[in-house]
């Protein structure tokens, strides 16, 4: 019984996330229009464009080869698993113990490696900009998330999302070094979306931009799988910040449907808060430029080492 | 072995490999051909070393002129043995030099008789019973050795055989006045007369002999004879000795004749340490030692003249081997054996190769002298094999005692093993460069095939690199009890 | 008695040091030889009186030798050599007389510290022989290393091998071995360097060792 | 019996030598001399896997050879075993590839016999029991590869790159030796085993610490001792290569861990900090100057620097833990460097053979000549990916496992007492991430530019497949990084018996946790099932492209590149390697790299081109060797003088001796 309940959460959960991300994309694209007095697209925007996009056909570049046709379905992939493994609206995930906190990250980063692959494969100079640039990137960012699951794992005891879920619903205590993890785990997060400042995700101005830059070669459906992707990583991060900082709601394993549906919707909730706060930020600050980036992460990176340090200092009294 | 064979000769194998290279030089100077001296000149060699062999058997038993026991049979079959394949290969050297016109039939003649006169003298002075001797028979190798470096006759022979004869009889000077100095010491003890010269009873009586006097004699031994061992700042002379004579000499030289040298100087480390109360003479060579290991190392860079370069390689070898010996104590002396043993091999080898190679190559610049191994592979290969041994690499017999010498070292006197292993680096550095640049890259130089047997190279060779893996047991048992006799 | 054998040993020795000291100060070849003819015999008759003083008649053998080799032999030789090369006028020393007669004092004056201190158990004759005898050979590699000149450091060889059989002969009962040897060794020495001014004056017209020296190994 | 069985093995492959320099002219003879090793490494690695698996009695052999009086000790042990496998692991992958790729060999003369050697020399390392014996085989190892490295000595770099390596080789091994001569103490106690049973004192076994970490570091390619690494490697043959910077630098690995973990006694908690600093730098600044790197074999010795690095944090950890009794803990520090030496051996082996047959292929080792390459060789090009995935850490491969483990042990930390490790461990780990992450930027950056892209010169442009031997050890070994990145249990619970002897204590054994998922220390606090995530990212991919084929348009349209609408046909449009390194550059830049970008931009109106030049110079190399080597030249031009004095002051010299000594004499006493 208890089995068949956490194979269906499981189930229901990878459904959820991929339901739930175009929408949390929409919502940010139409407050952000709202923010700047536009009237914005409709919320399911983002599910239309989907579908218009797969119904296209796919024009393909000459010399585009076999990693360029087969990325985007292994971008999606690594993604999606990635997007599985953490708790959204119940801990107790069938295969939550199937990796912890770090293999997500590194899930992510093989979805990352794919991305600036096929970004060079067609072999434009704009591609080749975007990768580099993306993965200058993600060499700080990475360091910084490290920094922070070390925050979260020396206060959870942990790296199993589940465990800190349940032990920050417990003794939820506030503690200096989890508010400079947090921090640090927002700039990630902004980072590795793509969003400003790092990136802009609405920009067609080729030598600024990063995310697009890679996937300038895409049409049709390869490029419909990779925008999803994006959508999903961008929920990953939301729910990833919800659920180790912000676990209040989330049904644990053995629990009742009541619970599974405070579960759902305090989830929804934390979606919503999460896209709008991160529009606003968004709204209220200006892309900085490229070399500036190295810095932005670096402070992360201090952030979350001083994090560790901090603990070390309070554990001591 | 109940009864030893008998030896064919009617005399004591002990005279035999005195009157045997003495006959080869009443015969050989009077050898006008070629082809008839250079095969008579190997079997004369032969027959020494075969005697010589016989010592092992059986010891004929104490003369008060000549004796046998463990320290100098070692130097005398090792002797024999690099002066039979010496012969062999400076069949094939002289003969080549008398075609090029380098040397003439008297030339040859010559050479020959001082080959075997160098050989007597040698043999005299390793089984002579008497300080005063042993002083004579060396000197007599001196002069012999000065004779055939000056043989080419050509300007820089000339000047090398000159410096060679000028420093070589200030050191025997000085080792006359340090020997002179012993008699003194020993006189009051052992009486006026013969008896005061000989070593069996010096060493015995040892502790008895007044410590002041044999201090300073022990300074002008070390000095006299260290001169012909070629320790720095007494080297002047090596280097230009090696690189000018005929190549052959040159492996003599190296392989047997420093040799010999150090054997005087451990007869006489052997009396002062028997004596408790004089200074210890370990000091005194473990400084030269290293001096003479660094300032080689140094020199090795600079080098133009291929043999020269070799000689410098000796000068650092002895420096090590004066240094262990120098150390003292059962490993570090044992070491000290085992390192000459495998020096005088390689080395001799190594000289082989070079004057080969010098023959085809027309030439003994090192900067000339390009891609061995692609020209001449033999050659070439021998030659890696033997610098690769002579730097001390295993599974080659020098790093056997290098190993001993360097751990037992570091384990007793840790600051002293810091020059010890700098020198040792520097010295690889600079052996390891001119390798890479003889033996390989694009070849240079005449491309002739070499018209030599590689006897003498291989078999001196092999023997290093089985030395370095496998040490047959009685040789060591007999290392040992040497080592136990130096203290 | 006793003591009127040692003062004459004392002398005669003391004169050896002396005329080493003569041979620091020549400059001129001709004088040079003249004077190391000199120290041989004074060497000459030092060593005949310690034959009579320990009543040992080799030693009178050795005397004999010096005599007639190192006192006329090789002095005549070499005159004649310096004369066919007519250098028999200069010799150029190395940083002057003075200097070198002050380090010379300072051999002496080591020399005599060493050996008294070694050999204060020694009997007295042999004492005296073997400081001064000390000094002798420093003085001539003194000798040797202050000269330019090939024949003036020949002759300082020999003033070494003087010192050597001063020593040799105070060594009370030394067996006639070492005299022999150093007879036989002076001899070789001699044939050898004979060779040499030869082959050498076949290919340079002087006996300067600056002629030989320019080459010095390797051409740099 | 399989100590005996090793060196008979051994025996095999010298005599094969002495056949190849028989025969080494015949057409035959590459096949012949590599089917042999083939087979040898085979029975060797058959001989090791089983005595670790069933974990059998240690085993002695001594035969009568080496020192006279302690004869030559041989002993396997699960830490020897352990490497034995990993050692022919590789061999016998480097001889199936070099099946293939021996054939394009000019001068098989100069590699042949010395290959079979090389094999031998590395495995005798491993049974070695006494130090002599150690050092022999030591040695011989270097020399065998140095004469590979001289394989090809007609390019002047490579002589060079020889006796660089030679030099610190026998650097290293000078080191060892001072080390096993303080450890066997004046009487001269050679054999391990007495070592072992000696007591030593405190600050004897600090200096044998840094004279072991000087030995093998300078073999393995520790900063600052890496510089002959990034010149050597590449000088040799590819399989060579592999094997050097595969499996010779684990057999440092292994003598590091032989003197410091099992002859030298119970730790200091100080070592470790000493290793932790120089490991992470070392991971560090190898992976930064890899990202430099325009020559690809170059570019993957530099990551062989790196992943050292991340070994010796593992090592350094596994210290810190076992100094202060936390047994379970340095188990697990411990198997992660086991693992990912095991896993670095598999993959930088193969992504040497993949560089080596794009050597074949277009005869270019500068990646900027290269490009496009996934078109013409795309088996070389998949087995490379596959190899860049596992080398990046990414699951779900071995590289990720290994470093996941790692920093399992780095969260553990916080219990050391001593307040040093307590803040330098997270440090090294944020130093382990990043090396990571660079390391994937390294790695994109080199597959990206030799396979993707269009060809950038001719050569890349005609290449084709390369031959089937090399492919099927490509595959072969990329099937391996796949089975140890889903099934690490089993590795783990191989590693176990090491551990237990080494370290006390061995991580709990995984082969019994359900559904194959590793649990380093407790269920609660982290697990991974590489089984799983594999399934899972293969399952969702199967489900992703059914869905689109299903409810998608399958139209397509092949045409020319969109590129914001002007694309252009001149391949010199694209992102070279330098230009992608270049923000890297700017970021660690001028302090850390030496690197400098000099823009000459020719002014307006001037048809001239402008150009911008990279040069990366090794900052190790221009601060700590160049001046060394200055010193010693300059000295040897001064001594140098002393060959050309005249007679007259040589003779000077030794009447100076003389005065010097007699006066020694008369102040003395």
């Amino acid at each position: 019984m208890g089995l068949i309940l956490d194979l269906a959460v499981q189930g229901v959960q990878m459904v959820l996330v991929l339901a739930l991300a175009p929408l949390l994309l929409g919502l940010t694209r139409k407050v952000k229009a709202r923010l700047l007095r536009r009237q914005g697209p409709s919320l399911l925007q983002p599910y239309r464009d989907l579908v218009r996009l797969a119904r296209k056909e796919v024009v393909l570049a000459e010399n585009a080869s076999w990693l360029f046709r087969s990325g985007p379905y292994m971008i999606f992939a690594a993604t999606w698993v990635a997007a599985a493994l953490v708790p959204t609206f119940a801990t107790g995930l069938h295969f939550s113990w199937t990796a912890d906190l770090i293999a997500i990250a590194a899930l992510l980063g093989t979805a990352r490696v794919f991305l600036a692959l096929v970004g060079m494969d067609v072999g434009t100079s704009f591609g080749g900009i975007g990768s580099s640039r993306e993965m200058m990137f993600a060499s700080l960012a990475e360091p910084a998330m490290i920094m922070i699951v070390f925050v979260v794992a020396l206060v959870a005891g942990s790296t199993q999302l589940s465990h800190i879920a349940i032990f920050m619903q417990e003794h939820a205590s506030l503690r200096v070094s989890l508010g400079l993890a947090l921090v640090a785990l927002v700039i990630v997060a902004l980072a590795e979306n793509a969003r400003i400042p790092v990136d802009n995700p609405a920009t067609h101005l080729e030598l600024t931009m990063v995310h697009e830059a890679m996937v300038l070669e895409y049409s049709g459906r390869h490029l419909a799988v990779i925008e999803l992707a994006a959508a999903l990583k961008l929920l990953l991060y939301v729910s990833l910040i919800g659920c180790i900082f912000f676990p209040w709601g989330i049904a644990s394993g053995e629990a009742g449907p009541t619970a599974y549906a405070i579960g759902v919707a305090t989830y929804l909730v934390k979606l919503a808060v999460g896209g709008f706060l991160l529009v606003v930020l968004e709204t209220s600050i200006a892309k900085m430029r490229v070399f500036r980036v190295p810095e932005f992460l670096g402070a992360a990176l201090m952030l979350g080492l001083l994090g560790t340090l901090l603990l070390f200092v309070s554990r001591t009294f | 072995m109940s009864w030893p064979p008998l030896f064919p000769l009617p005399i004591d194998p002990a005279t035999a490999i005195l009157l045997i290279p003495a006959i080869g030089v009443l015969l050989l100077v009077g050898l006008p051909s070629y082809k008839l001296g250079s095969r008579f000149n190997v079997l004369f060699a032969f027959a020494t070393f075969l005697s010589s062999l016989y010592l092992l058997v059986e010891r004929p038993p104490l003369g008060r002129y000549l004796f046998v026991d463990d320290l100098n049979i070692v130097f005398i079959v090792l002797g024999g043995f690099v002066a039979v394949t010496t012969s062999v290969f400076s069949a094939s050297y002289i003969g080549h030099e008398l075609e090029t016109g380098r040397l003439t039939p008297t030339n040859q003649r010559f050479y020959h008789a001082m080959y075997q006169a160098l050989i007597f003298s040698m043999n005299l002075a390793l089984l002579a019973n008497n300080i005063g001797l042993m002083w004579v028979a060396i000197e007599l190798a001196t002069m012999t050795t000065v004779l055939m470096v000056g043989m080419y006759r050509t300007h820089a022979a000339l000047e090398a055989a000159w410096k060679y004869f000028i420093l070589g009889s200030v050191g025997i000077a000085l080792a006359l006045f340090g020997t002179i100095l012993v008699y003194m010491a020993a006189q009051p003890v052992l009486g006026e007369g013969y008896d005061s010269m000989v070593w069996t009873t010096l060493v015995a009586k040892a502790h008895e002999l007044s410590p002041d006097l044999l201090n300073v004699a022990f300074v002008f031994l070390m000095l006299g004879y260290g001169t012909k061992v070629g320790l720095a700042p007494l080297h002047a002379w090596l280097p230009d000795a090696h690189a000018e004579g005929p190549t052959p000499i040159s492996a003599v030289l190296s392989g047997l004749l420093l040799n010999v040298a150090l054997y005087a100087v451990l007869r006489f480390k052997m009396l002062l340490s028997a004596n408790p109360n004089a200074i210890a003479p370990g000091p005194l060579m473990v400084v030269l030692g290293l001096v003479s290991l660094i300032f080689a190392a140094f020199m090795l860079y600079r080098r133009r003249d291929i043999k020269r370069m070799f000689a410098y390689s000796s000068i650092e070898h002895m420096g090590i081997i004066t240094f262990a010996f120098g150390m003292g104590g059962p490993l570090a002396n044992f070491a000290g054996l085992l390192h000459m043993t495998m020096h005088s091999l390689t080395k001799s080898a190594i000289f082989f190769a070079v004057g080969h190679i010098a023959q085809v190559k027309g030439t003994q610049r090192l900067a000339e002298i390009r891609g061995l191994t692609e020209s001449h592979p033999a050659l070439g290969w021998g030659l890696v094999i033997g610098v690769v041994a002579i730097a001390g690499m295993p599974p080659l017999g020098i790093f056997m005692s290098e190993f001993l010498v360097v751990s037992s070292t570091f384990a007793r006197q840790p600051l002293l093993a810091v020059p010890l292993v700098f020198g040792l680096m520097v010295g690889f550095g600079a052996l390891m460069l001119r390798l890479t640049q003889v033996a390989f890259g694009e070849p240079s130089g005449g491309m002739a095939p070499v018209e030599a047997s590689y006897v003498p190279l291989y078999s001196h060779l092999a023997l290093v690199v089985g030395a370095g893996i496998y040490l047959p047991g009685p040789l060591v048992a007999w290392f040992q009890n040497v080592a136990r006799l130096l203290g | 008695m006793e003591r009127f054998l040692l003062d004459v040993a004392h002398l005669l020795a003391g004169g050896l040091v002396l005329t080493s000291f003569m041979l620091l100060y020549q400059t001129r070849m001709s004088s040079l030889l003249a004077v190391f003819a000199l120290q041989a015999v004074v060497l000459t008759l030092s060593v005949a009186w310690q034959a009579h003083v320990q009543n040992a008649p080799h030693l009178y053998i050795t005397a004999g030798i010096a005599l007639v080799l190192k006192a006329i032999i090789i002095p005549y030789a070499l005159s004649r050599v310096v004369r066919s090369l007519g250098i028999h006028r200069s010799i150029e020393t190395v940083g002057g007389i003075g200097p070198t007669m002050l380090a010379g004092m300072g051999c002496v004056a080591l020399s005599m510290v060493v050996m008294l201190k070694a050999t204060a158990t020694a009997n007295p004759l042999a004492r005296e022989d073997l400081a001064f005898a000390l000094s002798v050979v420093l003085l001539g590699l003194l000798m040797m290393v202050t000269r330019r000149n090939a024949v003036s450091q020949i002759v300082g060889f020999m003033s070494i091998e003087n010192g050597l059989i001063l020593a040799a002969a105070g060594a009370k009962g030394m067996p006639l071995v070492v005299e022999i040897s150093v007879a036989f060794s002076v001899l070789v020495a001699f044939i050898v360097i004979g060779v040499f001014l030869f082959r050498i004056r076949e290919r340079f017209d002087s006996v300067e060792l600056q002629a030989l020296d320019d080459f010095r190994g390797e051409r740099r | 019996m399989a100590v005996s069985a090793t060196l008979a093995a051994i025996a095999v492959l010298l005599g094969t030598a002495a056949l190849a320099i028989a025969i080494h002219r015949r057409p035959f003879a590459t096949v012949l001399i590599y089917c042999i090793c083939l087979g040898v490494c085979l029975v060797l690695l058959a001989l090791a896997g089983t005595s670790l698996i069933e974990r059998g009695p240690v085993q002695h052999l001594t035969l009568p050879i080496g020192l006279p009086w302690l004869g030559a000790r041989f002993r396997i042990d699960a830490l020897s075993a352990f490497f034995q496998v990993v050692i022919n692991l590789g061999g016998a992958a480097a001889s199936l590839y070099a099946l293939g790729y021996g054939r394009h060999e000019e001068a098989p003369g100069r590699v042949l016999p010395f290959y079979p050697v090389f094999l031998a020399g590395m495995n005798l390392v491993l049974v070695a029991d006494d130090a002599f014996t150690f050092l022999v085989a030591w040695e011989f190892m270097s020399l065998s590869s140095w004469a590979l490295v001289l394989a090809h000595h007609h390019d002047r770099e490579n002589a060079e790159a020889g006796y660089i390596y030679i030099l610190m080789a026998s650097f290293g091994t000078f080191a060892l030796l001072l080390a096993f001569g303080l450890l066997a103490g004046p009487s001269g106690q050679y054999a391990f085993g007495d070592i072992r049973d000696m007591a030593h004192a405190g600050w004897l076994e600090g200096l044998v610490l840094v004279l072991a970490l000087v030995g093998a570091g300078s073999k393995a390619g520790l900063v600052p001792l890496h510089v002959w690494l990034p010149l050597a490697h590449p000088a040799a043959p590819s399989h060579v290569s592999a094997l050097m910077s595969g499996v010779m630098t684990k057999v440092a690995i292994y003598g590091f861990i032989r003197i410091v973990f099992d002859l030298l006694g119970q730790p200091r908690w100080w070592w470790s900090l000493v290793i932790l600093g120089l490991a992470s730098v070392t991971a560090v600044i190898g992976v930064l100057y890899a990202l430099m790197q325009r020559d690809l074999k170059r570019l993957l010795a530099y990551s062989t620097v790196e992943n050292i690095g991340i070994v010796f944090i593992g090592l350094g950890l596994a210290l810190a833990f076992t100094a202060n009794n936390m047994a379970a803990p340095a188990a697990l520090a411990f198997t992660a460097a086991l693992f990912h030496a095991f896993n670095h051996a598999l993959f930088k082996s193969l992504l040497f053979f993949g560089a080596g047959a794009v050597l074949t292929a277009t005869g270019a080792r500068d990646i900027e000549k290269l490009g496009g390459l996934i078109l013409r060789m795309p088996q070389t090009a998949f087995v490379f990916l596959g190899g860049v995935l596992a080398i990046s850490a990414l699951p779900p491969l071995n590289g990720f496992v290994s470093e996941w483990l790692m920093f399992q042990a780095v969260l553990l930390s916080p219990d050391l007492p001593q307040w040093g490790l307590k803040l330098a461990v997270p440090a090294v780990g944020a130093m382990l991430a990043l090396a990571a992450a660079l390391s994937a930027a390294c790695f994109v950056r080199a597959f990206g530019i030799v396979f993707l892209g269009r060809p950038r010169a001719p050569e890349a442009a005609t290449a084709i497949e390369t031959d089937s031997a090399s492919r099927a050890s490509m595959f072969t070994l990329l099937g391996l990084c796949l089975a140890a990145g889903i099934l690490p249990g089993l590795l783990i619970d191989a590693i176990a018996p090491v551990a237990a002897g080494l370290v006390g204590q061995s991580m709990p054994p995984q082969a019994s946790i359900s559904g194959w998922s590793i649990v380093p220390v407790a269920e609660s606090r982290s697990s991974y099932n590489g089984l799983l995530v594999f399934g899972f990212i293969t399952v969702s991919t199967l489900v992703t492209i059914q869905f689109i084929h299903r409810f998608a348009s399958s139209a397509l349209r092949r045409a020319p590149p969109w590129d914001c609408g002007f694309p252009s046909a001149d391949p010199a449009t694209q992102y070279t390697a330098d230009s992608f390194a270049q923000p890297v550059r700017r970021v660690f830049g001028e302090s850390v790299l030496l690197a400098r970008d000099e823009v000459d931009m020719s002014p307006p109106g001037d048809p001239r081109p402008s150009r911008l030049t990279v040069t990366v110079r090794d900052v190790i190399w221009e601060t700590a060797y160049a001046p060394i080597s200055n010193l010693i030249s300059r000295t040897a031009e001064q001594l140098n003088h002393l060959q050309f004095l005249s007679i007259r002051r040589y003779l000077s010299l030794v009447f100076g001796a003389l005065i010097v000594l007699l006066l020694g004499v008369a102040v003395w006493a």
